[in-house]
């Protein structure tokens, strides 16, 4: 038996052993997702006898060291974790930010100090963390922020407004660019600092989206003492992490994209009754832009594929999360628009007796801001131009 | 036939103007989605539209009504897109009236036109059975029953039909024509369920199960009904088109605004060639759909029976107009444009809303496509 | 009977007793269009005769000051006698570039001298004039133009190459810009200047299209001498006639979008037989894409409609001729390339046995060139975003 | 299933490169029109090919093929459609090799393969009868006559159609099946008029006016006949597919190079945003239609029964892509991508031609429907 069939069997035996029943079922709402930190509220207690059994192993964090709380798993180990784990439908035991944004943050920017504090606290699910990037008036131009960090000596004092924090509100610490610099140029004299959400001097405010109700917040900082132990990297030089982390957001939300493949206009023309005899949309022109949209949908998932294989082989174009995001984003669009037509005046609810009632009309107002977070369409295609096609600056 | 408005539409166009500015601002159907109205309107504001005599402008003037035209009555309905006022102005002063006008007796012209154009009550008319338009499929049933009838069916979607005093419901008779009854819908047998939708209306679902209406309920003074319901669709049609074309021009004129106001990486954003190829891309689709809504508006009022052929073409591409401006609206506004706080969002969801009632895109170039003969 | 009523009924007259019957019929070929000019060999007598009389009449150019050979007419006259031609299907007189690009710059910037001299040369159809603006490399940057007018004393030496002269090898005279003052800014030291092609060191070449054969051409310049008489206003004002004219060609491409609206798709699907047997296109995607152009068609044709009453009034936008221009031009290439889709593979004809083989795919081709011809689709984006919307520069 | 390709397909890919880039440029193209070429391609390109072992890509190696699979058929097809090379390898190594492989005798295989995968002779497949690709539509027969047959019937614009040395002829037999017959372009009752299309290329109509066969003219080895004819007109779009995006991307490639080196008001027009923005929109585009291309043809090879669907979404995404790409090639170029003289022309021509043999998009996306079930 190989190492990795050993692997394999080892792997199946302990989530055999260790994953509670209850955390084989299909999520049924929003409590069961685990996020840990120090204000959640746990669901119940297998959802924190899974987090805690899989903490244990690091197998929150499946690849990173296990100095740092991780498990230590090469790239193949871990595809072979996550393929047992779907084989019994175990549950994430951990939706972290931790974990897919500042831990790579930290592994290749922090010190060895910060590295042994924050990442096992991260992987055990007891510091839940948010994103303080953009603020108000800064958009696509994210490096001309303005809140700011004064130097105070041993600590830095905080001032200023964030915006998109999600579930800032729920969080315990925030990871936050600050103009700590102001004299230099715009994208230098930005640092990187993690801020305690318990200091005197923050407060947050949930941001409702047209759509409803968001996990988003606005954060303020006024005069908020963040010690200099809590900087990330060289000071002045935090717009570089942010470029690093920026990159794996852009991927997250190409993977949201992609989540509504599962929406089906045609099931939508199939729910309102609008299907002739043969089973087919009964509207010629609905069907038509539903067939185009098939077609690109198709394209999309095989363009995935396609590049996930390139870069195994070390080919393909450059810049390819600004090109699946551009595609995957607007194709979503399309695929909401569609979704409703087919639902006609169905898909207009905003509330009502059926709990799934305003879902949909919901849903589409929410896809929007796909081609807006994470960089506009506009951003994306401004770096494919520059970056892949090598055009000329204007 | 002239594309330009007559002096008298241009000052009832500036009227408008100010009154929409002053009694119903975009804020306004804010208020209303956040106290939770169920009528969807604000009664005040409802009648101070009849005092200008606006809910009277395709009734005679024996009826009360100013008797303007379809033109007029678009000039209003732009306007008001503008704002996003939400009224009983289509389902009661254009669609009800005219089916009044069209197919009311004396009688009932006498009785119901001047509470429609002095805002007494507000009517609803009763039509679509399913969620996507479909004016081919009506099962609503009247049946005779003495002098008088039993209705049954069920309706989806009537415009303010929550808010609405008095329903006109369009049904099948026993020899399959279609007729249209006068229904209080607090009579036996008319059960509510109210619905709000995703633009802050409030329309309703409507069942209808052995209603007893008497024996003039029905409209009895038109001809045949199918013509006459083609007809008042067709002038619903023709109005929403000038209202969706209202709400694409203000959300195109904020967006202007933003796109010169609003800076990135130290310039307005209106400086990115991307952006303004695309901003003036919208200004000649808004262009062309402005043509056509006047094209369909006058003439509705000169030459009816060519009609047809011009309203499925305005409201196609009116629908198609401002749902794609009303898009690049909230992208070119960014993550601003996606927060409730913000009043673009509004025009957005206006645009979805207004383009399914009555027939979307597509439904309307299906009809361009069989009036034009292929 | 008011004045315009007898003017209507004086025109019948004269119209009834001077066309002869041959010039009331449909153009059957290119030799029937009347261009005049010294090489222009007349297709009959008629043809002449009814030039000749027009031309007497001032009619060819009906609204220009009769002292300068024009008719005299007022606005309303003209649109009688554009009627009553109409009504009894006379042909055009005359077809000139001299009529309708020349005429109006010399008569807004012409000496009183060369209006006399040049003017009525051209009601009388005895000069073919053609235009000579582009250049190799200058494309929609016209101004960046390099044809160069030295400075002889009493003559400009003219070298350079100018591109898109239509019908340069069948015209008399050129009137084209010239740059005459090197030093200046690109937009000065541009002169207007008439140019006799039969001066010394004047050369054409004819220029093929993608469609084939072309009326456009390359001319040369080498070492021509030109008159200071020749030049039409002041020299290094060059620049404020070109856009002038401009706007005069751009009118007319729009003209010429408009007139493809007889092409009809419907009509080549009933033609290659694809309908169902109620006469509907039997592809219901194609049938889809034809709907929705007819709708911007009807819309196309709407608004030229509107523009005209607005601007009557003195009312609408400003930058119409841009506008009309592209959106004009951009629907008639959707027109085409529905039209060859409903074709099918008829309408990839080349050349074939019938006389009409390959005119659909050459008109397709040809219909490239609108929305390049006269100012690109960007140009008039760009002049839409800046002169109309006042949208600011980058 | 890998969208990499493999190191022996990389290779073929690189001395196709080389070979097209020495032997067929588009220069060659323009050069077959100007001489008024009748066959439509040029025999000593042909042979070359066959000396590379290009014509036998999807001959058996019994047969005098290499049998590489139709994966590495298109790594051809996609370098052909870079230098529009005019050539019979669709019609003669795609279609009639897949055809006879498919549904010939061990007898006619062993006759007709070799001369294939030799370049000795140019087979065509004659199927469509109409101007619009309908495969539905078959109506040229084949009656029996004593031990042979009667061909009757009309084919249109059959590719090679006049430079063909050999017809496969797609015929329906007396109970309406399909079958396939190899007919004599000589052959007495043959008529053959050549057309010129407007990509340079040579197809044919051709009469059969009781043309008398040979009991073994049938391809004999096969099974059902309409399976048989689906099957090869998918791998012959999935194959044509390769060539649309082949002729997208040098489209591209060249326009870019314009984009860089073309300056207007002082700077290459590349550097102009609105132009950056739709480049980068082509090249997502293109990338979309690559993803299908590979997807279709490696499913092809690996796993055939699941094809049908991805083809058809790959013929009608390069069908879509190559032309919009070709289209904006001609409006970045200006004025000078108009001219015959400039080669970016021919792209644009071939684009719309390729897009309409064996369906348009709107065919293709028509069968993405019915095939996903709606």
């Amino acid at each position: 038996m190989s190492n990795l069939e050993s692997f394999r069997k080892e792997t199946r035996d302990w989530l055999e052993a260790n994953c509670p029943a209850s955390m084989r079922q299909p999520m049924k709402d929003e409590k069961d997702v685990c996020w840990g930190g120090k204000k959640f509220e746990f669901a119940n207690d297998d959802q924190k006898l899974w987090l805690d059994r899989m903490a244990e192993k690091g197998w929150t964090a499946p690849q990173w060291p296990v100095e740092y709380g991780g498990g230590g798993l090469s790239s193949d180990e871990a595809q072979i974790l996550k393929e047992e784990m779907k084989a019994i439908n175990a549950r994430d035991p951990l939706t972290s930010f931790g974990i897919w944004m500042l831990g790579p943050a930290l592994l290749k920017y922090g010190s060895e100090e910060q590295k042994k504090h924050y990442l096992p606290q991260i992987t055990r699910g007891e510091i839940r963390w948010c994103q303080g990037y953009s603020e108000p008036g800064a958009g696509s131009d994210l490096a001309s922020l303005r809140t700011k960090g004064v130097d105070k000596g041993d600590y830095y004092e905080v001032t200023g407004q964030k915006v998109w924090t999600s579930y800032a509100d729920k969080a315990d610490w925030i990871f936050a660019l600050v103009r700590t610099e102001p004299d230099k140029p715009k994208h230098e004299g930005i640092s990187f600092l993690l801020i305690d959400m318990e200091s005197d001097g923050v407060t947050t405010k949930p941001i409702k989206l047209i759509s409803g109700k968001s996990p988003f917040c606005e954060t303020f900082f006024d005069e908020v003492k963040v010690p200099k132990a809590n900087l990330i990297g060289t000071a002045g030089k935090g717009w570089d992490i942010a470029k690093y982390l920026l990159s794996h957001e852009r991927t997250n939300i190409v993977g949201a994209g992609g989540m509504a493949a599962g929406l089906n206009p045609v099931g939508a023309a199939h729910k309102s009754g609008e299907v002739d005899d043969k089973g087919r949309i009964a509207d010629p022109m609905l069907r038509a832009d539903v067939a185009r949209l098939t077609i690109d949908a198709l394209a999309f998932e095989a363009t995935m594929r396609r590049v996930k294989d390139e870069s195994d082989a070390g080919q393909g174009v450059g810049a390819r999360a600004s090109m699946l995001k551009y595609i995957g984003t607007e194709l979503n669009k399309r695929r909401h628009e569609l979704n409703l037509s087919a639902m006609g005046a169905d898909g207009l609810l905003w509330e009502g007796p059926d709990p799934s009632d305003g879902g949909p009309a919901r849903d589409w107002l929410r896809s929007r801001a796909n081609s807006i977070e994470g960089g506009t369409s506009e951003i994306q295609l401004n770096i494919l131009a520059k970056r892949v096609l090598n055009l000329p600056g204007a | 036939m002239s594309f330009v408005l007559t002096e008298e539409e241009q000052m009832l166009r500036d009227s408008a103007k100010d009154f929409l500015a002053a009694k119903s601002p975009v804020s306004e159907l804010r208020r209303l989605r956040d106290e939770g109205c169920k009528d969807g309107f604000r009664h005040a504001v409802w009648r101070g539209m009849a005092e200008m005599g606006w809910n009277g402008i395709v009734v005679e003037e024996d009826f009360g009504g100013v008797d303007m035209g379809f033109t007029a009555a678009g000039v209003l309905l732009r306007e008001m897109g503008r704002t996003l006022a939400a009224t009983p102005f289509i389902p009661s002063a254009i669609l009800s009236a005219t089916l009044l006008r069209l197919a009311g007796s004396d009688a009932q012209k006498g009785e119901h036109l001047p509470k429609i154009a002095g805002g007494e009550a507000v009517y609803a008319f009763a039509f679509d059975e399913k969620a996507r338009h479909d004016p081919g499929t009506i099962d609503t049933r009247a049946t005779k029953d003495g002098n008088g009838f039993r209705l049954n069916g069920s309706k989806r979607f009537v415009a303010c039909g929550n808010g609405a005093d008095m329903l006109i419901v369009a049904a099948r008779l026993e020899d399959d024509s279609l007729g249209f009854f006068l229904v209080d819908p607090k009579a036996d047998g008319v059960t509510k369920t109210m619905r709000r939708t995703v633009d802050s209306h409030v329309p309703a679902d409507i069942d209808f199960k052995d209603v007893k209406l008497d024996g003039d309920a029905m409209l009895s003074g038109g001809a045949d009904g199918q013509a006459t319901f083609d007809h008042v669709l067709d002038v619903g049609r023709a109005c929403l088109a000038a209202e969706q074309l209202g709400t694409a021009e203000e959300a195109f004129d904020r967006t202007l605004s933003y796109l010169k106001d609003r800076s990135q990486f130290g310039q307005p954003i209106g400086s990115f060639q991307s952006l303004q190829h695309r901003a003036a891309h919208m200004l000649g689709e808004i262009e062309l759909a402005h043509s056509l809504v006047m094209k369909a508006l006058r003439t509705l009022d000169e030459n009816p029976s060519q009609a047809p052929l011009w309203i499925a073409a305005a409201k196609a591409k009116a629908t198609e107009v401002s749902r794609h401006v009303t898009g690049e609206a909230i992208q070119m506004h960014g993550g601003i444009g996606m927060t409730d706080e913000h009043e673009i969002g509004f025009f957005f969801k206006r645009a979805r809303a207004a383009g399914e009632f009555m027939g979307d895109e597509r439904f309307n170039a299906e009809r361009v496509a069989t009036t034009t003969g292929f």
